[in-house]
């Protein structure tokens, strides 16, 4: 029973998932895309929350459908030009991204498949939460990656400050 | 210090929830209006002489009366009406009128459904007043004597 | 005329509306309605000044319910045109109470609503806002009082909680 | 110290358990149900009765009674209110984004059920302890942003969408000192569970070790919750009703009712996680916690009622350079804190 159901709430959330992907690509109007792409943001963190991971799930609501696509919703109103409606129509190169997006996928799946550690579907590196085990591995064994990430985003928000305050045509 | 300012408002309002409230009851408790408060208009029929100073001070038009000669050619009113549609209330009317048969009053109730009842019959209205027994009837001593003149 | 077609319609859906089912619900609804009318947020000339100080501590709105003025007509019951209509702005008015959500009640306070008031000669003025919309109530005064309008709200109080009664003051008196 | 009558949901709760058969799966959906329809009917409650409160204190402070008229002392005013919303006609817009005009309010309303859903109402009162309890309502309650954007975009109005991009601006900027805030409560007990939370708070509040943290979560979460002198995404003088100008009738009442739950929500989170949640001595405990609610609803209205205003400048300035370095502020103090406690407290024999 509880298998089936949960099979059952899998089922719907990887639908809604792949299916508001897929609208995301096929809106006209690119705001819609962009709720879209809410949307499957939320199916992913239900997903994550699902396989036990309910850390990186409330991380992926947090940060990915609370901040990042509303950044993504003001990227896109500060650059529309016109109106909304057609704003996202077809891409003159179709097949060019049906290559990339192909490429991707199977470099992916290679990945995935060939290197045996992913595949580990044994459970969670401790019983309790997923947080602490998380933070713990963050300081220490990946500290250095971590540390990386973190000046990556200050790069960035260094150069955004800079594109803000634009260039000072006096001197 | 910041913040200051903010706590001491936080302080005044919170002390004022415990104030005396300073709202009036209307509709239980009726408000005692100051006298000369011109909310309204009402004319004392009899003490009415029909000399028109009413109609011819208002800036507005208001006022449209008709009157008649009885036999001994006395003026007395046949109508009297003011159209409130156009009224200011600024009370021109009643300064003008020489026996102060038209006064302001304080009543404020005037709300009314439809247009038409804006046009006041004033004499008419005097009459409501009378049968409502809010008002006396006053029948003016002169006014006796000259009617008696007229009937000895 | 437009207007008085519109509030014939008005009435004769009154009418309509009088079936068995309906009656109670309407009952019901009528007597939430009654207490609870919203005002827009729009004045036109010194009435609203009256119309600001009947919302303020001393004459109290809220007493009723009536004191959430809100400032989007789509959310707003009951219009009070507080002050003159001139010809320049009749259309603005007109738009916004056409932004009412139905239900909805015009309230024409002053004497510049009611007919044009002083400036009835002019012009430049609306000679009263039931030229161009269905008034409920009008309040004569000039401007009236805060008292005079908590009366004009509560007779359109009774008019909407009772609609059998203000159509047979009319033509009972 | 005796608390009476605390188990008595708990206890209801077990009786409606055991005539399902205790632990089987028709037990867990019917308890499901069940706990979902209270939150709704909770919300409702918590929407018509704040309203009113809202309406009473205004008054009280403008030394005005407030609605008096409808039941003892005015009570019924919003039930009208509710009933007249009801009954009011449903405009769609003809230029509005339908779907998105359609769907906004109902998410609204949706979110704040899902949030209200980890929040510990009293002992053993928790529809869902979540592991990541705290973490978890911080997440959704982000989410509350789009919503917002989704009424401003889809009302096609330009001062909806000018209320919009104020609403995810100022959420955005204020939910990061917001998540801060809450962080040295997390550092002290070492969980995101709510009840966990709760129970760390048996002898001191936590308001006692961390005051910088709940007045920064304060102010964050009066801009949460979009109320004076945050109310930017509402200003009735410069935007109309912003976000909200196109609804009408019981789409816009949902929003209301939603800005509501907010408010009931950011007031429940303050009292269980800096106000002890449902601990106090005699009473029972879902009575404590109702205490402390009201306590810090009264507070935001306190704020509405006598603050004016900030300007959508003055607003971002005081997010990112006041109450962000302070909320970053606090975690540095609260983790010094811990250290010298943790050196200190085997010194002294504990």
């Amino acid at each position: 029973m509880g298998n089936i159901g949960g099979g059952l709430v899998f089922l719907v959330f990887a639908l809604v998932t792949v299916f508001s992907a897929y609208l995301v690509i096929s809106s006209r109007n690119i705001i819609h895309s962009a709720l879209f792409l809410i949307l499957t943001f939320i199916g992913v963190a239900a997903l994550y929350a699902m396989l036990d991971a309910d850390f990186l799930a409330m991380v992926q609501l947090l940060v990915y459908a609370g901040a990042i696509s509303i950044m993504v919703v003001f990227g896109v109103m500060l650059t529309l030009r016109g109106g909304p409606e057609n704003s996202n129509g077809d891409t003159r190169n179709a097949i060019g991204g049906a290559i990339a997006a192909l490429l991707t996928f199977v470099v992916l799946g290679m990945v995935i498949f060939t290197n045996s550690a992913w595949l580990t579907t044994g459970t969670g590196i401790s019983g309790g939460s997923t947080v602490s085990d998380v933070s713990w591995l963050l300081l220490t064994k990946y500290v250095v990656p971590f540390e990386v990430a973190a000046v990556l985003l200050l790069v960035a928000m260094v150069g955004a400050i800079i594109l803000a305050k634009g260039v000072d045509d006096s001197k | 210090m910041f913040g200051k300012g903010l706590a001491k408002g936080l302080g005044i309002t919170f002390r004022h929830m415990f104030d005396k409230k300073i709202t009036e009851f209307y509709p239980e408790d009726m408000p005692t209006l100051p006298p000369r408060t011109r909310s309204s208009l009402a004319l004392n029929t009899p003490k009415c002489i029909s000399c028109g100073m009413c109609s011819s001070a208002c800036p507005n038009k208001v006022i449209t009366l008709t009157t008649d000669k009885n036999e001994s050619n006395k003026k007395f009113l046949t109508s009297y009406h003011m159209d409130l549609t156009r009224c200011l209330f600024c009370g021109l009317c009643t300064e003008a009128c020489p026996t102060k048969a038209l006064y302001t009053t304080t009543e404020f109730e005037n709300a009314v459904y439809f247009r038409e009842d804006m046009q006041w019959d004033m004499m008419q209205r005097y009459r409501d007043k009378v049968a409502s027994g809010e008002i006396k009837e006053e029948v003016k001593p002169e006014t006796k004597q000259e009617e008696a003149k007229d009937n000895g | 005329m437009e207007v008085d077609k519109e509030k014939e319609l008005r009435e004769a859906e009154e009418m309509v509306k009088k079936n068995i089912i309906l009656t109670t619900v309407d009952t019901a609804l009528n007597w939430a309605r009654g207490h609870s009318f919203w005002p827009v947020t729009f004045g036109l000339a010194c009435c609203a000044i009256e119309m600001m100080a009947a919302g303020a501590s001393r004459y109290d709105l809220s007493r009723f319910g009536y004191e959430v003025f809100r400032p989007s007509p789509r959310q707003a019951d009951v219009m009070i045109v507080a002050g003159t209509i001139t010809r320049k702005m009749a259309p603005a008015v007109r738009r916004i109470y056409d932004q009412m959500p139905e239900p909805k009640w015009v309230i024409a306070m002053g004497s510049c609503a009611n007919g044009g008031g002083p400036f009835v000669d002019s012009y430049a003025v609306v000679p009263g806002a039931d030229a161009f919309l269905p008034v409920d109530v009008y309040i004569p005064g000039c401007p009236p009082r805060p008292e005079s309008l908590i009366y004009g709200l509560l007779q359109l109080k009774q008019k909407v909680q009772n609609p059998a009664k203000v159509r047979l003051s009319r033509h009972g008196k | 110290m005796p608390q009476y009558g605390s188990g008595l949901f708990v206890s209801i709760a077990h009786l409606i358990r055991g005539l399902f058969g205790g632990t089987t799966v028709t037990a867990d959906v019917v308890m499901t149900v069940i706990n979902s329809l209270i939150i709704w009917a909770l919300i409702a409650l918590a929407a018509l009765s704040l309203i009113l409160l809202e309406r009473k204190v205004a008054g009280w402070m403008q030394l005005r009674t407030g609605p008096n008229r409808l039941g003892p002392r005015g009570w019924f005013q919003t039930v009208a209110d509710a009933m007249k919303l009801l009954g009011k006609e449903d405009i769609f817009p003809a230029a509005a984004d339908k779907w998105v005009f359609g769907l906004a309010p109902m998410f609204v309303i949706g979110l704040s059920v899902m949030v209200m859903a980890v929040i510990p109402y009293g002992k053993g009162m928790v529809p869902v302890d979540l592991n990541v309890g705290i973490f978890y309502l911080l997440a959704v309650s982000a989410l509350t942003t789009i919503p917002f954007f989704m009424a401003g975009w889809g009302s096609n109005n330009k001062f909806a969408l000018l209320g919009g991009m104020r609403a995810v601006a100022q959420m955005i900027s204020y939910e990061i000192p917001l998540v801060f805030s809450l962080l040295g409560v997390v550092m002290i007990t070492q969980t995101f569970k709510m009840s966990a939370i709760v129970n760390a708070q048996s002898h001191v509040w936590f308001i006692l070790l961390q005051p910088l943290g709940f007045v920064v979560y304060t102010i964050a979460a009066t801009a949460e919750t979009n109320r004076a002198p945050f109310d930017l995404v509402e200003g009735e003088s410069e935007l109309t009703a912003g976000a909200f100008t196109e609804y009408t009738g019981m789409r816009w009442a949902l929003f209301f009712l939603g800005e509501y739950a907010n408010l009931f929500i950011v007031s429940a989170v303050a009292a269980t996680v800096f106000l002890g949640g449902w601990q106090g001595p005699f009473l029972p405990g879902w009575i404590w916690f109702a205490i402390k609610v009201l306590f810090m609803v009264f507070l935001f209205l306190w704020f509405r009622w006598t603050f004016p205003r900030l300007r959508v400048d003055q607003l971002m300035h005081f997010g990112w350079k006041v109450l962000l370095p302070l909320s970053v502020a606090n975690i540095l103090l609260t983790g010094v804190g811990i250290y010298i406690y943790q050196l200190i407290y085997p010194a002294i024999g504990g």
